[in-house]
């Protein structure tokens, strides 16, 4: 247990430092891969299977692919005329590290393991759905006009002055994504309207 | 394997992404950057209800609703402005005069 | 007749709404309705001179209405003596001003409509019994100036030499437009000040009233007053020109337009120097006592320099300018004499200066209209052949001077009486000093643009006043004579309030 | 259920319109003016019920309260949207006449999230609403990739995603703070911090950290110093008629927000983020005026200028007094009229002259004097001069402020609000004593000669009798703090 919770500490770490660190593009999404399916473990140890599952459906196999996508559609051209990969190098490690080395100084000055109990119950799907639908119903509407929103955002983006679809593909798999996340029915009847 | 462990890899992936949000210039790649930034916040929701108990779980439900609707709306501004320019580095848009 | 006050403050704005509605080709109409609006303000002030009761002053014909009251702010209008000298100064002036600019042409509905706010403004200034009104109206009265003078003034035709020269070419320094800027900003600046003091006062004596029959009854403590007399007189004597803050007052002369001359350094100068005496010293009575020195000492620097600037200028219009500076330096002593004769003298140098300046800038436009330049080397013998101008200008001159028979006198006189009588007495000897070199500048003027042999070439075909230009200097002149000759009816109303007031600063009358 | 209907009835009319609007531009494509004008008056209709439906109450759980405080931002955000909608329609139209619907749904949208937003009580709605608020704005901002004048980078692209970026990564920081606070705490209730230890002890670290960081979140978008960057880029790229919505209702927003969470939920803990604040606002002031002063662009001198008025809003917040809070309000509410009349004149006086820059606009006045005169009043508004809005909600600012004992920032915000005048006349200056190289008089559309009346109405006539609005600003910040 403990080996495996090393093992998926380590992995995400690094991978989520290859994310930043590769230059070439398709390389960091599949580093992003890497620490989402590093960051499922972590919650599958964190006895939240529920979300472990949504996070290898939704992230690894919507998120990236999406990303995937992207990078392919716009990566003809670096290359020839592609600017310096790198902007303020210096003056972003500085304030990453500085904000790393606040938080870090924060969690061990909280003392996070003194007084700490126990979870007895832990939070099973059914106690999500629950809250999900009972106490937090309200938000669960939002979202789904949320995911509306950004339906119709990107279908306006996306779309050519000309009626040309090309972002259409982009679209599909957004707003399966989307739904998927929520399972929200509410979601695809809209997204049904919008079309 | 504590709540201290989780919140420093947590606090680690976010400043990484905080990084690559500062420094990286392509679109797509501040996009990852984003996503790391989420991804750590999620995480350390979930390292608190495992620990600690409390909504945290149900707020990452919530947060990867937000995150994919993102996801959907960046990459299309990014293929628009790809379109627009053939080239999806940021900094042309701050045409900045201070 | 009930709210006489608000009458008087409302009619120009009344004028400039009707101006509104009017279209921009309607000449005429146009003309005529800001002159009504100007002449029932001005029959309203000499009805209110007329009916005030003279022994008994104080605060009268009040009116009262709830602005904001849970901050409680009241438009409260109510006049006393000195509002009445200054109501009838203000009434004289915009009437003059709006005949002398008759013949505006470049988009004149919006000339007359800021002129107008901007005299409402001053009219509120004088009669408004509540701090905060008062600051509202004086934040009126001073704005439009930005557009009246950006819009309508005039660049300068003198070149700057020396070795700034280069920024009146690079950076416009000397337009117009820089003139209005620095004129506004400078003032705004002296407005956040006075704001400030407001807060203070407000503050202390509760917060719940800015009434100032309130504020005057409150005791505020000395370093409360240390820190608001100071903001109040710099805030407001940046208005009234004192001395390093008056370099907007000779740019901003010079660039507008006889009308905005007239008003501004006939007029509204008097707002600052009001201000300081109605708000800084009757609200701050022990720190006005405490800063009299500072306040008498800047003034006799401010007599001193600005006339010794007005003898080295060549360009007639700096010339007025520097000379307002000057005068209003005499002002500024009288207040800081603190004893009765000193505030009558300057108060009745803020009419007598405001007649006479409005009366310079009505006569400086009408040749600068007709020569095209105000610089004097080029200028001489004029006299030949506008006659009228040339007496009215030279009548001006003995004003200026201190001629006794005309009301210069009597303000000098008396501040520098009161100068001898206060605390500082060796303040008479500078003043008098000052007064000497006025004499030389204004007559070498006169004499070097008037006098002399007669015009030749372009100049030789310039014509006398004619139809509405008449006003401002017979009306103005008139003025100036009359209370040269008769300074009782105007001392009788500012005398009660100088009482009044002084009465706060008891020790030191 | 009914109860439901009767808490978010406004919040369903404004989605139901937005509904009603792309389906009938589904089924009956127009190309006029007419959708515009028809989400228009909808919303005119919703704003009109919102004096008639009496919807105080509460969610269950209370993760929605409907009360004063709710009822003034509903109010606002409507009236916001109207005159956006308004501002648009000529524009859109004219621009990209094929496309309207989609452009007034996702304006609706973002109006909905604004509007739940003021009532969230919980951490989770909160940051839905948000979401929902934010994320059409992104759209939006790209709306018109391939508009403005001929003179002009074509930027809207680059403004969309930019905008979007420091949304996200606002995101992202509030949700990481909010990650730590609501772990810390153990509750998504926006309430008081628990502190868990000895009684007297303070906030743990980490939860200090994750308030500064939601802190910091709400600031990247309210645009406030040091999380500004985006702004003037942003308004200069975005098409203007968008940038005047934009200017104003999500700050309104965002406020809203701060307030709720600051002086609502976390004011025991002042002395955490108080003095974050404080020199938020401080810098805001600071940095928004100065760097205004050499722009000639006037989309970016108003985006400094928005900044810096962001910061005399958040001094009213860090007053902690329901007079404080009220003026904040009142500052708000003014603001939005102002700001989106500013952006109007601008908008017609650049379509018309081809460009923003101040040369551009040059002339404006003596080509329309109405037009110059209002954008001179709204410029006076923005500055604060008396007798127009502008100058009661600087008045009220600085007096609470000033009796909060926040003295060395009002002198500051004072002092500065000269520099403030300075630029805003520089544009003055350009419009009436400049002279431009057209002389024909500037045409406005009906709807954007509309809304910039009723911006002068209510900017001319709150500057004259302000009282109304002050009662109202009063009775809503009840809502949020109590006492004084």
């Amino acid at each position: 247990m403990t080996l495996l919770f090393v093992l998926a500490l380590v992995v995400t770490a690094i991978a989520a430092v290859m994310v930043v660190a590769a230059k070439n593009l398709v390389r960091a999404v599949m580093a992003l891969a890497l620490m989402l399916l590093g960051t499922a473990v972590l919650y599958a140890l964190l006895e939240a299977p529920f979300l472990a599952g949504v996070q290898v459906l939704t992230y690894v196999g919507g998120v990236v692919t999406l990303m995937i996508f992207g990078v392919m559609v716009t990566r003809r051209h670096e290359g020839a005329n592609a600017p310096a990969e790198r902007i303020h190098g210096f003056r972003g490690l500085v304030v990453a590290a500085g904000m790393f080395a606040l938080l870090a100084w924060a969690v061990v000055a909280s003392d996070l393991e003194r007084g700490a109990t126990p979870i007895v119950k832990p939070e099973t799907t059914r106690s999500l759905a629950t809250a999900l639908l009972d106490d937090h119903l309200v938000a669960f509407e939002v979202v789904s006009l949320l995911l509306l929103a950004a339906l119709i955002g990107a279908v306006v983006l996306a779309r050519r002055r000309d009626g040309r679809d090309e972002g259409s593909a982009i679209l599909a798999a957004a707003s399966r994504e989307a739904i998927d996340a929520q399972q929200a029915p509410a979601g695809s009847a809209h997204g049904g309207d919008a079309r | 394997m504590n709540l201290t462990h989780c919140l420093l890899l947590a606090s680690f992936l976010f400043c990484v992404g905080v990084y690559g949000l500062l420094t990286r210039r392509q679109a797509v790649a501040v996009l990852l950057a984003l996503e790391l930034m989420m991804n750590a916040a999620n995480l350390a929701f979930v390292a608190f209800a495992h620990f600690r108990g409390g909504p945290g779980q149900l707020f990452v439900v919530f947060a990867l609703a937000i995150t994919v609707a993102e996801v959907a709306i960046g990459l299309a501004l990014v293929m628009l402005l790809y379109r627009r320019h053939d080239d999806t580095a940021l900094d042309r848009a701050s045409e900045t005069q201070g | 007749m009930s709210h006489l006050l608000a009458w008087i403050v409302a009619a120009p704005a009344i004028a400039a709404a009707v101006l509104l509605v009017l279209p921009a080709s309607a000449r005429l109409p146009i003309r005529v309705v800001s002159l009504i609006g100007a002449v029932v303000a001005c029959a309203g002030s000499v009805l209110v001179a007329l009916t005030y009761d003279r022994v008994a002053g104080g605060m009268q014909m009040p009116d009262d209405w709830a602005l904001v009251p849970s901050l409680g702010i009241h438009l409260k209008l109510a006049v006393d003596g000195w509002g009445v000298a200054l109501l009838l100064l203000t009434g004289v002036i915009i009437v003059t001003g709006v005949l002398a600019s008759w013949g505006v042409e470049k988009r004149g509905k919006e000339f007359f409509l800021l002129l107008l706010v901007l005299v409402s403004g001053v009219f509120g200034v004088f009669v408004s019994q509540d701090l905060f009104v008062f600051f509202l109206f004086y934040e009126i009265a001073v704005l439009p100036m930005y557009l009246l003078i950006g819009i309508w003034g005039a660049s300068h035709d003198v070149p700057k030499r020396g070795p700034f020269g280069f920024a009146w070419k690079r950076f416009a320094v000397g337009g117009k437009e820089y003139a209005a800027m620095k004129l506004t900003l400078m003032l705004l600046v002296g407005s956040a000040a006075i704001l400030v003091a407001m807060f203070l006062l407000w503050k202390e004596a509760g917060g719940t009233s800015f009434d100032l029959a309130h504020l005057e009854q409150t005791k505020f403590s000395l370093a409360t007053q240390n820190w608001a007399f100071p903001l109040l007189w710099l805030g407001f004597g940046t208005l009234a020109g004192v001395f390093p803050f008056h370099t907007w007052s000779p740019d901003g002369h010079a660039s507008a337009p006889t009308a905005v001359s007239m008003l501004h350094a006939g007029v509204l100068m008097k707002l600052g120097a009001f201000g300081v005496m109605r708000v800084g010293m009757v609200l701050c009575p022990d720190a006005a006592a405490n800063w009299a020195w500072l306040v008498g000492g800047v003034a006799v620097i401010n007599v001193l320099y600005g006339a010794l600037c007005a003898a080295s200028q060549t360009d007639l219009k700096y010339i007025i300018a520097y000379s307002s500076v000057s005068h209003m330096g005499i002002v500024m002593l009288g207040a800081a004499t603190l004893t009765t004769t000193g505030w009558n003298g300057a108060v009745y140098q803020m009419f007598a200066h405001g007649i006479m300046t409005g009366l310079f800038f009505a006569l400086v436009g009408l040749v600068y209209e007709r020569a095209h330049t105000r610089a004097i080397a080029k200028m001489g013998g004029f006299g030949h052949v506008m006659p009228a101008v040339a007496c009215f200008f030279t009548l001006a001159c003995l004003s200026s001077l201190g001629l006794p028979g005309t009301a210069g006198f009597v303000a000098e006189f008396l501040v520098f009486l009161g100068a001898a009588e206060g605390a500082h007495s060796w303040w008479a000897v500078p003043a008098v000093i000052g007064a000497v070199v006025t004499a030389v500048y204004v007559l070498r003027a006169c004499k070097t643009i008037f006098w002399g042999p007669p015009p030749t070439g372009e100049f030789a075909h310039l014509t006398d006043a004619r139809s509405t230009e008449w006003a401002a200097p017979i009306v103005l002149g008139a003025a100036l004579i009359l209370f040269g000759f008769w300074p009782r009816f105007l001392l009788d109303f500012i005398d009660v309030a100088s009482h009044t007031f002084l009465a706060r600063i008891a020790p030191f009358s | 259920m009914s109860q439901w209907i009767q808490l978010f009835a406004l919040e369903f009319a404004v989605v139901a319109i937005a509904a009603l609007v792309l389906l009938w531009d589904a089924f009956a494509p127009r190309t006029g003016r007419a959708v515009g004008w028809i989400t228009a008056l909808l919303l005119g209709g919703v704003l009109a019920a919102s004096f008639f439906v009496d919807g105080s109450g509460a969610a269950p759980h209370g993760v929605f309260v409907r009360d004063a405080w709710v009822v003034f931002h509903e109010r606002l955000f409507l009236a916001a949207g109207i005159l956006g909608v308004l501002g648009s329609i000529d524009w859109l139209a004219m621009r990209t006449p094929k496309r309207q619907a989609e452009y007034y749904a996702l304006l609706l949208f973002s109006l909905a999230g604004m509007m739940l937003l003021a009532g969230a009580r919980d951490w989770i709605l909160l940051v839905v609403c948000f979401e929902l608020m934010s994320m059409p704005l992104y759209v939006l901002c790209a709306y018109g990739k391939q508009d403005g004048p001929a003179s002009e980078p074509k930027l809207a692209a680059e403004a969309g995603l930019k905008l979007f970026v420091t949304g996200a990564a606002s995101s992202g920081l509030t949700l990481f703070g909010l990650a730590l606070v609501v772990g810390m705490t153990g509750t998504s209730h926006i309430g008081p911090i628990v502190t868990g230890g000895p009684v007297g002890s303070g906030p743990a670290p980490l939860t200090i950290v994750g308030m500064l960081f939601v802190l910091a979140g709400f600031g990247f978008k309210v645009g406030a110093v040091p999380f500004h960057m985006w702004v003037p880029d942003t308004y200069q790229g975005a098409p203007t008629p968008f940038v005047a919505f934009l200017s104003v209702a999500p700050k309104a927003a965002g406020l809203a927000t701060l307030a709720i969470v600051l002086l609502g939920g976390w004011s025991a803990s002042s002395s955490v983020w108080l003095p974050a604040l404080l020199v938020i606002a401080g810098a805001s002031m600071v940095v928004g005026n100065f760097f205004a002063l050499p722009q000639t662009d006037a989309r970016r001198l108003l985006g400094y200028s928005g900044i810096a008025q962001i910061g005399y809003a958040l001094l009213a917040i860090a007053t902690q007094s329901r007079g404080g809070l009220a003026m904040t309000l009142f500052f708000v509410a003014t603001y939005v009229f102002t700001n989106l009349g500013v952006f109007f004149v601008l908008h017609a006086a650049a379509e018309e002259g081809g460009g923003h820059t101040l040369a551009r606009i040059a002339g404006l006045s003596k080509r329309s004097p109405w037009l110059g005169g209002a954008l001179l009043v709204f410029l006076l508004s923005l500055a604060g001069i008396p007798f127009v809005a502008g100058f009661w909600a600087k008045l009220f600012v600085f007096m609470e402020a000033w009796n909060a004992g926040l003295v060395t920032l009002v002198v500051l915000g004072v002092a500065l609000a000269v520099v403030g005048l300075y630029y805003y006349l520089t544009v003055a200056r350009s419009t009436y004593m400049a002279d431009g190289d057209r002389s024909t008089p500037v045409r406005t559309g009906f709807a954007l000669g509309a809304a910039i009346v009723v911006c002068l109405f209510f900017v001319v006539g709150l500057g004259l009798w302000p009282k109304p609005l002050v009662e109202a600003a009063n009775h809503a910040a009840a809502g949020i703090v109590s006492g004084r």
